[in-house]
């Protein structure tokens, strides 16, 4: 599996995505820099965690207008798989390649906090690592995940299916309305969802900091896993 | 010459921020208050040489393409001197 | 700006008469005002040292694997595979008292800076924090601030916060503490210094613009200076985490080439400090020409731009054929970058604006004349240890008391703002063992980092509580199984020129020293914050309590092989060390009596060494599950913690130990004590007395309760609802 | 009716977002601008029997209370119905 990562100026999370994709494809990412205006050949782009231009005028939205993002939409356009985790899923709406919107954590306060997330299908690259109702462990760490979107928006995202991952307890209840269950006060408790056809997805926490045994958790080795099953040619 | 954009949350979509605000007013002897809503205001100085209409339309584009997401917000564009 | 310089104006700039004789001397003439604010920058007590000087010398900083002591932007030491980890901290106190978000922000930003300045990526934030009462009104508002500005700025330059310490006293009321300690990783043969070199050698200025930001922040109120300026411009800084992260990029790839010299953040009193201490070090002179600072206001004067204190700026001294290697490297990082000077044969610092020269100040007796003061002290006078205190509620109630309230309820609200993971090497995150353990990356080695000091000890004996402070860092290194380096430390204490605070500082330098020493566990760079002080409407000034805050360093060979505290299932628990159920100066004595005397608890070096290179050795060779050392709230708080991790309880056996009541002996401050949790309690005491080490046996863990000998059972689901309560209800309601 | 608190940063208060905003403006072609300077506005219903006057210094104490620090931020306050 041919990775590419998206360095935006603020990003902060390109050196734990790597070294999770380095561990579950065993092979190397490249590094592209939002300038860029033509894209290796490639078979997922990745847009990792961090504060793109510091987040200031809001998450993720000038990181939606960098060069590079013209290539990361057409890539998608031609069917490419686009994987945004926290600031990635940011910028993946702010571009609208995925619908809604990330507003502030109910709390006012940034979390990071381990938090379980809940498998809602298994049919995506992204999700196909586990069975439908899994339920793993994953860090969150951001001050603007609470999901918000339309009404008809959230209908079509539950009736296609494309709610990729729900805040849940431990033992898969989800309570959208409970705080310790959906901690920055997401509709629906989403945390993660996926595009039309599957092959965009977004999602605040952090798999790809519970990849390694020798910190002591591999939760998040299913997502790349899939990944790297799906997209080996 | 300034153009100020003023950028609020859409009707309708709840802002965490305006509740938490509203809140803190009360506890602090507000009582009383309605609805307490949060936005962003951005003032950009302009070349001088733009007339008013020239400036509002600069400061509507820049809100579309990047100050506002038109996705959950809304925004007013007003021309200072 | 036109002042006449004199007496009566270097006296508000901070200088005394005396002082401002010297000067004359040094200048052979009246100074102009950019020199005059030049002298008073870097002879005040922040740049100078000049009250703290003599005794900090006394320190112990050497050690075999130390590379760089204090003198550099921070301390060096060698951690194994041609690496080094390089650390220290600084207080950010007074500025997160007038601002505590922007106050605490810029705190981290500026010892991010003195780290990666000397080509270390960092790796780890702590934060050492002390603040009023929780009674006091005021205090909520900058626990709010700090500890939102030092997760907004770590947070967002990507560096995880992995540990820190907190401590509510109302001698903090109007004086809060903000300590924030970084630690990064640099390869051995790669150490940037500042020491400038090359005569006709670029010196370059890079980061952000100069503004009017934080100017004579340190030696005098701006509003006496101007004050029609001072209502419109605050003396606050903003923190820019965002050019801090772009900083940090730019520099380190810089620093992948041979473009560099030296290289030196601008920190308190900017480009003033960083230029006179880079040409001072190296023994050359400089000449700036202040028309090419990127400047962010219009019409500033030189004196205002040699003094301001904007963030994210940096001075490096490049060779001349590189510059443009160099220049390219911030543009495309989008910093400025702008050659503002060179280095000169003169020996001395001149500074150009607008064609006038606007200062030419020979340097070496703007540092060797500096001045440096013996001030008189007193000794503390010595406590008197406490005979029996009788136990008014008995051991339940006191367990939960202590553990609810302020100094000892779980810190989660606060680290749970704190991106403790970023950088995917985190191995131990807060409040899961007794030092936060960060993997170097490529590597399977472990920093395992700390912070430590308890101010009530050091109070009520100087020298007895700084040397605790100093075996605690220690102590919690060790009992991660990781083996302890070195030392950082942040001495803040109230006014020097009182001989009491004086004396505080003095006797607890003295107190570091002896524990650094008999622990080989040196100093390798510090901070002194001196003047913490409330003053009172009614004129009365209250001290802070004197708070060493000690920062430390450890390593182990393996992340696999640490441990925290965690209580697991069916495991003996052995206390290691002696108790000797004293009560004086506990948490037990201030909130349970509501007494807040007698001596701290004795600290035995040698048994404190002996205890935990034991206890490491035990761990290292895989026999511990789990280790917590003994602190705050003494023994039945140590268990209690490790079960509220974990959810599992534990059966403890009635102690045969009788010489000290049972209150004593479950919350006396007992020091060199572990709590191990082992597969086989026998073979761990059979070790320990083959060693000499104290060991017996307290119980086993396993259940859901923390259970007495059956006397006492209190659910860890209960402990755990007490201990999580305070910070929410506190600062949530 | 709604009293309007419009919080800005103090002249000279360096303005990281404004700075922010004004570069990802130009690189998307909005070229030769100014600075730009970002703030927060605070919208909040007042009860209707208020007078202009009252509303008005009604909004002033929340803002020196609450919504704006004095020490970095200036203020102003207006009166919408
Ligand atoms: N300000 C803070 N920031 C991050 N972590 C903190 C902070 N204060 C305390 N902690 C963490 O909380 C835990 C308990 O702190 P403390 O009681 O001071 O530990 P100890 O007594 O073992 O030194 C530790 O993991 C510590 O790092
Ligand atoms: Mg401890």
């Amino acid at each position: 599996m041919k990775a590419g990562i998206v360095l935006f100026p603020g990003t902060n999370r390109e050196r734990d995505m790597a070294q999770a994709l380095r561990l579950v494809s065993g092979r190397e990412p490249v590094m592209l820099w939002h300038r860029d205006t033509a894209l290796p050949s490639l078979d997922l782009v990745v847009l990792p965690g961090g504060f793109s231009f510091g987040d200031y005028l809001r998450s993720g939205a000038m990181g939606a207008h960098s060069p590079i993002m013209r290539e990361v939409r057409a890539f998608a356009e031609a069917g490419g798989h686009v994987l945004g985790v926290c600031n990635g899923f940011q910028i993946l709406t702010e571009a609208q390649l995925l619908p809604g919107a990330l507003l502030r954590n109910a709390s006012m306060r940034f979390l990071s906090q381990d938090c379980h997330l809940k498998v809602e299908n298994n049919i995506s690259p992204y999700t196909r690592g586990w069975s439908k109702g899994d339920v793993f462990r994953a860090p969150m760490a951001h001050g603007d995940g609470n999901y918000n979107a339309a009404p008809d928006v959230l209908d079509r995202l539950e009736g296609e299916g494309r709610v990729a991952f729900r805040y849940a307890e431990a033992n898969g209840a989800v309570d959208a309305v409970d705080p310790a269950l959906n901690p920055n006060g997401s509709m629906q408790a989403i945390a993660g969802i996926l595009s039309e056809n599957g092959r965009i997805c977004g999602l605040m926490p952090h798999p790809e900091n519970l990849v390694d045994p020798d910190l002591g958790a591999t939760d998040g080795v299913p997502l790349f896993k899939g990944l790297v099953e799906s997209l080996v040619a | 010459m300034k153009v100020r954009v003023n950028v609020m949350l859409k009707e309708g979509v709840l802002d965490p921020q305006g509740k938490a605000i509203g809140h803190a007013l009360d506890v602090l002897g507000f009582h009383g208050l309605g609805e307490v809503r949060m936005g962003k205001v951005i003032e950009i100085e302009v070349p001088a040489q733009k007339s008013q209409d020239e400036a509002a339309s600069l400061g509507e584009a820049m809100a579309r393409e990047l100050l506002a997401n038109l996705v959950i917000e809304d925004f007013t564009v007003e021309v200072l001197s | 700006m036109s002042q006449t310089v004199d007496a009566a104006l270097a006296a508000r700039f901070g200088l005394t008469a005396e002082e401002y004789g010297k000067v004359l001397n040094i200048m052979g003439r009246t100074p102009s005002l950019t020199e005059l604010g030049i002298f008073s920058v870097m002879w005040s007590e922040h740049c100078s040292y000049k009250s703290s000087r003599i005794h900090l010398k006394t320190l112990p900083t050497k050690a075999p694997w130390v590379v760089h002591g204090p003198g550099e932007n921070a301390g060096v030491v060698d951690i194994g595979d041609g690496l080094t980890a390089v650390f220290k901290m600084e207080s950010h106190n007074h500025p997160s008292f007038i601002e505590p978000y922007q106050g605490a922000a810029t705190g981290v930003g500026g010892i991010l800076r003195d780290v990666f300045t000397m080509g270390a990526r960092p790796v780890a934030n702590l934060n050492a924090l002390r603040f009023g009462d929780p009674k006091t009104p005021g205090t909520r508002r900058i626990v709010d601030g700090v500890v939102r500005g030092v997760g907004g700025y770590g947070n967002c330059v990507g560096v995880p916060t992995v540990g820190g310490e907190v401590n509510f006293h109302s001698a903090y009321d109007g004086n809060p503490l903000v300590n924030a300690m970084t630690v990064g990783i640099a390869p051995r043969d790669r150490i940037f210094l500042s020491a400038a070199a090359g005569i006709g050698n670029p010196v370059v200025y890079v980061g952000s613009k100069t503004g009017r930001d934080g100017i004579h922040g340190a030696t005098m109120s701006s509003s006496e200076f101007d004050e029609h300026a001072a209502a419109k411009r605050p003396t606050v800084q903003v923190g820019d985490p965002f050019t801090e992260k772009l900083l940090i990029e730019a520099c380190l790839e810089l620093m992948a080439t041979d473009a560099i010299v030296a290289i030196q953040d601008m920190g308190a009193a900017g480009l003033t400090s960083s230029a006179v201490e880079m040409a001072g070090k190296g023994g050359v002179g400089i000449e700036l020409e202040l028309d090419n600072v990127p400047q962010r206001e219009t019409g500033m004067s030189a004196y205002e731009m040699m003094l301001s204190e904007s963030q994210e700026r940096m001075l490096m001294v490049l060779k001349p054929e590189q510059t443009d290697i160099a220049r390219k490297i911030f543009e495309k990082w989008e910093l400025d970058f702008a050659v503002i000077g060179h280095l000169t044969d003169t020996a001395r610092i001149t500074i150009l604006h607008k064609g006038k020269l606007e200062a030419d100040i020979p340097l070496a007796p703007l540092a060797d004349e500096a001045p440096i003061y013996e001030r008189p002290f007193v000794h503390t006078p010595g406590p008197v240890r406490l005979t029996t205190v009788p136990d008014p509620v008995g051991i339940e109630h006191a367990l939960l008391t202590l553990l609810g309230c302020p100094d000892l309820a779980s810190r989660a609200w606060i680290w749970n703002q704190y991106d403790s993971g970023v950088g995917g090497q985190t191995a131990r995150r807060p409040g899961t063992a007794d030092a936060a353990i960060v993997r170097v990356e490529g590597t399977r080695r472990g920093l395992a980092v700390t912070t430590d000091c308890t101010p009530r000890y050091v109070h009520a004996d100087p020298s007895a509580g700084a040397a605790q402070a100093v075996a605690e860092a220690w102590r919690n290194i060790t009992a991660t199984g990781a083996k302890p380096l070195a030392i950082t430390d942040n001495l803040n204490f109230g006014n020097p020129e009182n001989p009491e605070v004086m004396g505080q500082f003095v006797d607890a330098i003295k107190g570091m020293g002896d524990a650094c020493r008999a622990l080989d566990f040196p100093v390798v760079s510090g901070n002194v914050s001196l003047y913490n002080e409330t003053k009172h409407p009614n004129g009365r000034r209250i001290s802070i309590l004197p708070t060493p805050a000690i920062g430390a360093v450890g390593v182990i060979d393996d992340v696999t092989q640490a441990v925290g505290y965690a209580m697991p299932d069916d495991c003996d628990l052995v206390l290691i060390g002696e108790q000797r159920g004293d009560l004086g100066q506990s948490l037990w004595l201030r909130e349970i009596a509501h007494r807040e005397d007698g001596a701290p608890p004795v600290v035995d070096l040698v048994a404190e060494r002996r205890n935990g290179d034991f206890v490491r050795s035990q761990i290292t060779s895989g026999k511990v599950v789990a280790c917590h050392d003994l602190a705050d709230g003494g023994l039945l708080i140590a268990l209690a913690e490790m079960s509220i991790v974990s959810g599992v309880g534990c059966k403890l056996v009635k102690p045969l130990y009788d010489s000290a009541a049972l209150h004593a002996h479950f919350f006396g401050e007992d020091q060199a004590c572990y709590v191990i949790a082992t597969k086989s309690g026998i073979a761990m005491i059979e070790a320990a007395e083959k060693a000499h080490v104290p060991a017996r046996r307290l119980g086993r863990s396993g259940g859901k309760n923390l259970d007495l000998w059956q006397q006492i059972i209190v659910p860890v689901t209960r402990l755990r609802a007490v201990n999580d309560a305070f910070f929410p209800t506190f600062m949530e309601r």
